[in-house]
């Protein structure tokens, strides 16, 4: 089984390799071939794991020894239980689909470029892999940074263009900055506990008092981590702006998997969060605001990525809220709905994208559906499942985080039922420009319009019918007794957590009107926003007021300019111009002047004349005498 | 007389050669003032050498301790001949040179 | 063969043989001393594997020698390698090649007098290296700034000889600094010698310790160099040829750190636990202010200097925070961010002798004229900001990890550095490499075999440290815990 | 004994063979030979076999020390015979009387090196200074030089009356001139003594050159025929160097706490006026008398400790100074431009010049590998031992530091600058003595043990 284990990443790692090296022989085919091989190959090995683990059976796998220093000891060691189980199946599943589905969108790329993304792509699976696997934090950290890295590369793949570099350096360096935190986490855990290994982590915590000082540091400094992946307040800017990327890239990293990462990181440490129920209740403040303000934001944006970008900052959102209130299950199951619908909605934006030679502006479009019909079929789908309608995943796994953050406390459940109404009123605001009314683009862009290729369509399909069914995997208590096949899957995991912080489950009533209230609500705000914007008519009007802060974001990035970047840049210029040149530098040369000035004084005194030669000699033997005579 | 008269005029002599040295620009007076400066030191020394031969003899008749100041004396004045010939010498060759026994007339080396 | 009688031994054939091929280059032709350089430089490199083959207990005579030199000031020319020698002879016979291979296309004027210079500087620092006599060591000190102060002045810039004498004064002042230090801690050693082990079992008062300190610090401090002594550096860097440079912020920087672990700590184990707080603050500040100031430059060699203060400036703190974990990785750092500085240079190397300039404004698009060397430049850039599976990370992750249980506050401060560090690096990679190509970069005609083969090399090595790092461990564990040990009981 | 003697009568030799010989060059070679044999007996003194043996009557005392000092001052002598003899004949037309004057001048130095009494002293301090007052002048047309004889020989025979005067209190005081018999004790001193010893102390401040009675220096050094200047500046200075050393070792070395403080100061204002007036010089010649300042200001630490260290630090010193001066001087003599510029380029046209004078200028800097690192380290040593005044070290170091700056001017304008400097021909046989000269300073930077352990011989 280890061998197995192994295989998992290292397929990827080959395949980043080969099409990296041979990058100018590989005939596209070929590279496409290796691309998508390796990530199957690895999905069925997860397969395997999968089963293995179901039939209740976890794996260690102990690589080699990584880093030794005194009794601290960090093996390079792999981890297959049901919670990495699951991403796994996700993570290669979802990326297998998104190969797949990159092979049609990025043929325009000459060759080497075609060969570089999926070396990029294929890196990008192998370090995420590792973030999943891996048996202890540093591991996890590995990968953690490796996605970054690889986010940084794929935003900035087509490199001519200076605005998306911009965007992928932001992207890396807001990474980084969470990064730190979870550095310092880590740090903070092999002080205290001795070792990284979630096994002793988890043991040693487990002991220790609730709400203690150290672990509140630790969870909180790790969230700053998760805040920093998955793009939460005040570290989710750079999400959006990472649209630049190819769309593919965006539904795999920005969307299914990488983003992810954090909500993994803390379901993962779960038990530390239950002891600390100060940084938990920060994790769903946090969660909850940013899912708000996201929703907000885009319900004014009109770029088609933008909107599915602040979506996705808004359902991570959830999750968070969801890990906060102490439903993990609710969170890892939203993660993987999300996964789907997410993707789904994303790869389907690419195929308008694609039709449309690459117009984003969903101003420009309209009336879409009859050119682009399975496109149109499944990202309606898509949309009825994030909205959160029955039976579509959506509505399962939202619904058990909105429940719990209910049980938690009643308003977290109200403000979030008005960003799930946000949702669904964005979302089909969203579909309905997009797909409904007449075209509104230019007239050879309508000559141009078609349904996309198989390879496209294809994925869209598969995703959409995961997004229809993948909710059944969690049905609540009140439709059936113990179908939530999920919670039983991940209770080992989450285990620790559940028995520390136990309640009795909210009475069925209450259940039911909460689900008939949201249910009524959502379909409501979808019927508006059908209505509203079916038949809508760009008239190239500027947002006014409140519409125009949403449209610009709150101004969040112009703050951030404002009061990190410009002073940043002024202090190191202050500091190499001043401080550096003149201060230190001065200093240092201030010396020699120094001696050169006290030179150009000091032979003065050699004024050539005997007379004064013997007259100082004199008043130095006088003081000399002075010296030896008193001052003794 | 004790012997202190002898050390404040020997003093006295010197310190007056010493200002000789530092106010004239003569580099003949120069000199000579220098050449009191040495007498000084001679009169200083035989009174040194009579005072220390007194206290010497009180102890043993036949003694010539205390002497060998006067024979210092002599060396101190073979020396200073030799210091004349080479100075004025010296002198000589400069006012050949300028004309002039100024010595603030050389100050072609100095800083 | 039987190591028991062995005509030479590993430290004097370090020493020598670059000596004697110096010696030698200086009488050859110009052509042939480029050659011979190399060769014998690879001579040297072979000659330290060997030295890290036969490192086992039955080979030690072969690592250990003595001679009587001063008997009567119990000074003995006694040369011994442990783990931490070894690894930094073995950094210090890697780069010379790589120098030499990187810039086998760069001619200089007198190349003789050149790759002498060179050789000499290198047999100056395997001394360094190598010695454990302390008088020796000054020597050494010494030797390896001599030709590095010719080979500057000589070959360097416009600015080059204001630049590099200011270099040499400014280590000289500290040099002496040093000298008076060893002469005082000698007068304090039992039966007065100069031995590294007399040294160790100095009776000094707290006091003593305090001054001696700080007269061997500043010696180590300017060389490292530490904020506020750093200011040569910049300019040294910017205005010596870059085969120079790269030996200089290699090698060179390392024999500060090594000071600091073999002669400082152990020696004075009180004033350390005394001043550890502020040197570790002033650290950390040029960390920060180095990175900061890093953001700002335009010129390549600039940059990758003032990053190079930044790193240094960790490496110190780490030093003084003093513990079993901090120490491991730095002294594994010490060969890392060798490597990884020199991988830079050769790429600074590559541009200005392709493109006439190092104005990183003046560059842009660079990737898609040199596609191969942009890749080799973003691993040595990851590298450069401690990417995981990078050799630097293992070792900045145990530096960081030792600073923090010496004190959360500073590491988080020092932490921000990894975060600028990322911006200018990135923002380097970004205006160098990406965007469109402009008037200078299409000048770019392919890269040499030789440079791509040593920027392959470096890249093959930062990734073989940074997963699997596990040999550089096993060659310092020993030096480190005994360093541990050394300073440690005498705190207790 | 020896040396003192032959050293006299072969000065009368030199200007007899003045009259006799015509061929200018020959005195030269004359002299050579005498300081050669001069060197000669001088050891087989130091082996114990006496030319003629003179009982000085307790005046005069030969020890190891001494002899040691001896043996290095007339090598130096003869080295610098050898390198700048040919340059006595630029100087003027009494070649072989030149030479006769030097060999005085080495007559008084050996009575320095092995004085007892003051009176010795005083006869060795004068029979140095005179034959240098005409040195000094031997350039009779030239002002400078007349000038430097003049200046020399006032400022001389003041500082000459200052030391009689010190001389005569002592004996007021002891009734004795004998450094030994004098038995000061190590009590506190009486004023009269006080008076004595700092007098001494002038003047002997005077002879060495030490700030603030350096005055002299500069001018004598710069207006004096180069080929003197090399020679004043080292055997005579390490001359008056060894009679102080001596004088305050033997006679005051008891209280020696008690005047110690003002050879701190006369040491440390010797290194700040030395390093820092020299940086501004333009001529090397006038930055060279400074530098000889300087070196005086290290010198002094060998009076300021008073240990082995400092006893061997100096004889070491004497040999390192000496070397490396008369060397870089034999080079500049060469030179038709005096100023730093005048060696810009040196490098390019005249390699092996260029290296040798890079290696001299090391040594006087201190570099290590040259015999002028460990003569300053032990100094430093001396000083470090004797523990009072620290300060003084740090001084003495950022001092040193400043001395780079100066010395490495020189060799900035012959390696990293352009220009052809004009080099009058130099033979071979020079520059072979120059590179053994050169080896020397290096021998000695490497082991400078074989110089020391003599002293214990």
């Amino acid at each position: 089984m280890n061998n197995l284990v192994y295989l998992v990443p290292l397929l990827p790692l080959a395949g980043f390799l080969i099409n990296g090296l041979g990058r100018n022989f590989l005939s596209k085919p070929l590279v496409s071939l290796i691309g998508c091989g390796v990530i199957l190959g690895s999905f069925v090995i997860s397969l395997v794991l999968f089963f293995d683990v179901k039939s209740g059976h976890n794996t260690l796998a102990n690589a080699f020894e990584f880093i030794r220093v005194g009794k601290l000891s960090i093996p390079f060691a792999f981890q297959i239980d049901p919670l990495s189980s699951l991403f796994l199946l996700i993570i290669t599943g979802v990326g297998f689909l998104i190969h797949v589905y990159s092979t049609a969108y990025m043929k325009e790329e000459a060759e080497p470029h075609f060969a570089r993304y999926f070396s990029y792509l294929n890196l990008f699976v192998f370090s995420m892999l590792l973030l999943v696997m891996g048996a202890n934090y540093v591991i996890m950290f590995i990968g953690w940074e490796g996605v970054g890295l690889c986010s940084y590369l794929l935003i900035g793949y087509w490199f001519r263009n200076t605005e998306y570099n911009n965007a992928a350096k932001k992207a890396f360096v807001m990474n980084r900055i969470g990064d730190l935190g979870f550095l310092l986490a880590i740090f903070w855990m092999i002080q205290y506990f001795g070792s990284a290994d979630f096994a002793q982590v988890f043991s040693k915590a487990g002991i220790m008092p609730s709400n203690d000082k150290v672990l509140v540091g630790i969870t909180l400094l790790l969230f700053v981590g998760a805040t920093g992946k998955s793009a939460q307040i005040p570290l989710y800017t750079w999400l959006p702006d990472a649209m630049a990327g190819p769309t593919p890239v965006s539904a795999l990293i920005h969307a299914a998997t990488m983003v992810t990462a954090g909500i993994y990181m803390i379901a993962r440490s779960n038990l530390l969060y239950t002891l600390a129920p100060t940084s938990q209740g920060v994790v769903a403040i946090v969660g909850l605001t940013t899912a708000i303000l996201a929703a907000t934001i885009a319900l004014k944006q009109n770029d088609i990525k933008k909107v599915l970008a602040y979506s996705t900052v808004s359902q991570l959102g959830y999750m968070f809220l969801g890990l906060g209130v102490g439903a993990y299950t609710g969170a890892v199951f939203h993660v993987m709905t999300h996964a789907f619908f997410k993707a789904l909605l994303f790869l389907g934006a690419g195929s308008v994208i694609h039709a449309m030679h690459h117009e984003q502006d969903i101003r420009k479009m309209g009336g879409l559906s009859k050119w682009l019909p399975i496109t149109h079929i499944t990202f309606l789908l898509g949309c009825l499942a994030i909205a959160g309608i029955p039976p579509f995943s959506g509505f399962f796994s939202k619904d058990e985080i909105l429940n719990a953050a209910f049980e938690k406390n009643p308003v977290l459940y109200y403000v979030g039922l008005g960003g799930a109404l946000m949702t669904a009123y964005y979302m089909f605001r969203l579909y309905a420009m997009t797909f409904r009314g007449k075209f509104r683009g230019t007239h050879e862009q309508e000559h141009h319009l078609h349904e996309s290729p198989a390879p496209i369509t294809m994925p869209l399909i598969v995703l959409a019918f995961l997004a229809v069914v993948g909710g059944f995997l969690g049905i609540p208590e009140i439709f059936a007794k113990d179908a939530h096949w999920l919670e039983h899957f991940l209770s080992p995991v989450f285990a620790a957590s559940t028995e520390r912080a136990k309640h009795e489950p909210m009475p069925h009533s209450t259940e039911w009107t909460l689900l008939a209230v949201s249910v009524v609500l959502i379909l409501a705000s979808v019927v508006w926003a059908w209505n509203k914007f079916s038949r809508y008519e760009d008239k190239g009007i500027e947002e006014t007021g409140f519409g125009k802060i949403l449209a610009n974001k709150w101004y969040v990035d112009e703050l951030y300019d404002a009061i990190v970047n410009k002073p940043l840049r002024a202090i190191s210029v202050f500091l190499n111009n001043v401080v550096e040149k003149s201060a230190i530098d001065g200093i240092v040369n201030g010396f020699g002047r120094v001696v050169n000035y006290g030179s150009r004084q000091l032979r003065l005194l050699q004024s050539g004349q005997v007379g004064s030669y013997i007259l100082l000699m004199v008043i130095a033997s006088v003081v000399f005498f002075i010296i030896q005579l008193f001052m003794k | 007389m004790p012997i202190n008269y002898y050390i404040f005029l020997a003093v006295a002599l010197f310190c007056i050669g010493v200002v000789g040295v530092l106010t004239r620009r003569n580099a003949i007076i120069i000199f000579m003032c220098i050449e009191l400066m040495l007498n000084a030191v001679n009169l200083l020394l035989i009174a040194f050498s009579k005072m220390h031969h007194l206290s010497a003899l009180a102890l043993d008749a036949q003694t010539k301790a205390g002497t060998e100041a006067q024979l210092f004396v002599f060396f101190i004045m073979v020396v200073a001949a030799a210091e004349v010939s080479v100075g004025l010498a010296i002198i000589v060759m400069m006012y050949r040179n300028i004309h002039s026994v100024d010595v603030n007339f050389l100050n072609r080396l100095k800083h | 063969m039987d190591p028991n009688n062995v005509i030479v031994t590993f430290p004097e054939l370090l020493i020598w043989l670059p000596l004697a091929g110096g010696i030698i280059s200086f009488m050859l032709k110009d052509e042939k001393a480029k050659s011979w350089a190399l060769l014998s430089s690879i001579i040297t490199f072979a000659v330290s594997l060997a030295c890290l083959y036969f490192s086992t207990n039955e080979w030690i005579p072969l690592q250990r020698v003595s001679y009587v030199w001063l008997p009567s000031l119990g000074s003995s020319f006694s040369l011994q390698t442990d783990g931490l020698s070894r690894l930094l002879c073995l950094l210090n016979a890697l780069a010379f090649p790589i120098a030499f291979v990187a810039t086998y296309n760069t001619h200089y004027q007198k190349s003789n007098a050149f790759y002498g210079l060179m050789l000499l500087m290198q047999s100056g620092l395997m001394g360094v290296f190598c010695t454990m006599d302390a008088l020796a060591f000054y020597f050494f000190w010494e030797l390896a700034l001599i030709p590095a102060y010719f080979l500057c002045s000589i070959w360097g810039g416009e600015k080059r000889i204001a630049a590099t004498f200011k270099f040499f004064i400014y280590t000289f002042v500290g040099s002496l600094f040093l000298l008076v230090g060893i002469i005082y801690v000698y007068f304090h050693t039992p039966n007065h010698s100069f031995a590294l082990t007399a040294f160790y079992s100095a009776n000094l008062t707290p006091a003593q310790q305090n001054l001696a300190f700080w007269l061997f610090f500043v010696a180590f401090a300017i060389k490292m160099p530490i904020f506020p002594l750093h200011t040569w550096q910049p300019d040294t860097y910017e205005q010596s040829p870059t085969a120079v440079t790269m030996i200089l912020s290699g090698v060179m920087v390392k024999m500060g750190i090594y000071a600091l672990l073999r002669w400082l700590l152990p020696v004075f184990p009180e004033a350390v636990k005394h001043f550890d707080k502020l040197i570790i603050i002033l650290s950390v500040v040029g960390m920060l202010y180095a990175s900061c100031i890093a953001i700002v430059q335009d010129d390549l060699k600039r940059l990758v200097a003032y990053s190079s203060i930044a790193h240094i400036g960790l490496m110190s703190a780490a030093v003084f925070s003093l513990n079993m974990t901090s120490l491991q990785g730095v002294a594994i750092q010490m060969f890392n961010h060798g490597i990884n500085i020199i991988g830079m240079w050769v790429v600074v190397e590559l541009i200005e002798r392709q493109l006439g300039t190092r104005k990183i404004s003046a560059l842009g698009g660079l990737a898609q004229k040199a596609p191969v060397l942009a890749i080799l430049l973003v691993v040595v850039a990851l590298a450069n900001i401690a990417l995981p599976l990078t050799n630097a990370f293992v070792g900045e992750f145990l530096m960081f990890n030792g600073l923090f249980q010496f004190n959360k506050w500073y590491t988080a401060f020092a932490g921000l550095s990894i975060i600028l560090a990322a911006v200018y690096t990135l923002n380097m990679i970004q205006r160098v490499f990406y965007g469109e190509t402009n008037a200078v970069t299409e000048k770019w005609n392919s890269l040499a075999k030789n440079e791509a083969i040593i920027l392959s090399v470096v890249v093959v090595l930062i990734f073989m440290v940074g997963v699997f790092p596990k040999p550089l461990f096993d060659l310092t564990r020993d030096t480190v815990t005994s360093i541990m040990v050394l300073t440690g009981s005498a705190i207790k | 004994m020896n040396a003192i003697l032959f050293s006299a009568v072969w000065g009368v030799v030199m200007m007899f063979g003045g009259l006799i010989m015509k061929k200018k060059s020959s005195p030269k070679w004359l002299a050579i030979v005498g300081v050669s044999l001069l060197l000669l007996l001088n050891w087989l003194e130091f082996l114990g076999i006496w030319a003629i043996n003179i009982d000085t009557r307790d005046m005069l005392e030969f020890n190891g020390f001494g002899l040691v000092f001896n043996s290095v001052a007339f090598a130096c002598t003869l080295v610098y015979f050898l390198l700048s003899g040919e340059d006595f004949e630029k100087v003027g037309e009494h070649v072989a009387e030149y030479f006769a004057l030097v060999f005085f001048v080495l007559c008084g130095v050996a009575i320095v090196s092995s004085f007892k009494t003051l009176l010795m002293l005083f006869l060795g301090i004068e029979i140095i200074s005179i034959p240098l007052y005409i040195l000094a002048g031997s350039d009779k047309r030239n002002l400078k030089s007349n000038e430097a004889a003049l200046k020399y020989f006032l400022m001389g025979s003041f500082s000459t009356g200052v030391m009689l005067m010190g001389i005569a209190f002592l004996y007021g005081a002891t009734g004795s001139f004998s450094i030994t018999g004098m038995n000061l004790g190590s009590g506190p001193l009486t004023p009269m003594v006080t008076v004595g010893l700092v007098m001494l102390m002038i003047s002997m401040a005077f002879k060495v050159s030490a700030a603030p009675f350096h005055f002299w220096t500069p001018d004598v050094y710069d207006g004096s025929p180069t080929v003197f200047t090399s020679f004043m500046a080292t055997i005579v200075k390490v001359a008056a160097f060894i009679g102080f050393i001596r004088l305050f070792d033997n006679a005051f070395g008891k209280m020696h706490e008690q005047w110690q403080l003002l050879i701190a100061v006369i040491t440390a204002s010797t290194l700040l006026i030395g390093n820092i007036t020299a940086v501004f010089q333009q001529s090397v010649k006038r930055m060279l008398a400074y530098s000889s300042i300087a070196q005086a200001g290290f010198m002094m630490f060998g009076l300021f400790a008073l240990n082995t260290w400092s006893r061997e630090g100096f004889i070491l010193y004497a040999a390192a100074y000496s070397l490396a001066t008369i060397g870089i001087f034999a080079i500049l003599i060469k030179m038709k431009d005096y100023t730093f510029d005048g060696f810009n380029g040196l490098a390019r046209q005249e390699p092996l010049l260029a290296l040798l004078a890079t290696i001299f200028l090391f040594s006087l800097a201190g570099i290590p590998l040259t015999a002028g690192f460990f003569s300053k380290y032990y100094m430093l040593m001396a000083a470090v031992r004797d523990g009072r005044y620290f300060w003084l070290v740090i001084f003495a170091i950022l001092m040193a530091a400043v001395s780079v700056y100066y010395y490495f001017r020189v060799i900035q304008a012959m390696y990293f600058k352009d220009g052809n400097p004009e080099v009058s021909a130099v033979s071979g046989s020079f520059k072979t003595m120059l590179l053994v000269a050169a080896l020397l300073v290096i021998v000695l930077g490497i082991y400078p043990q074989m110089l020391i352990d003599l002293i214990y011989h």
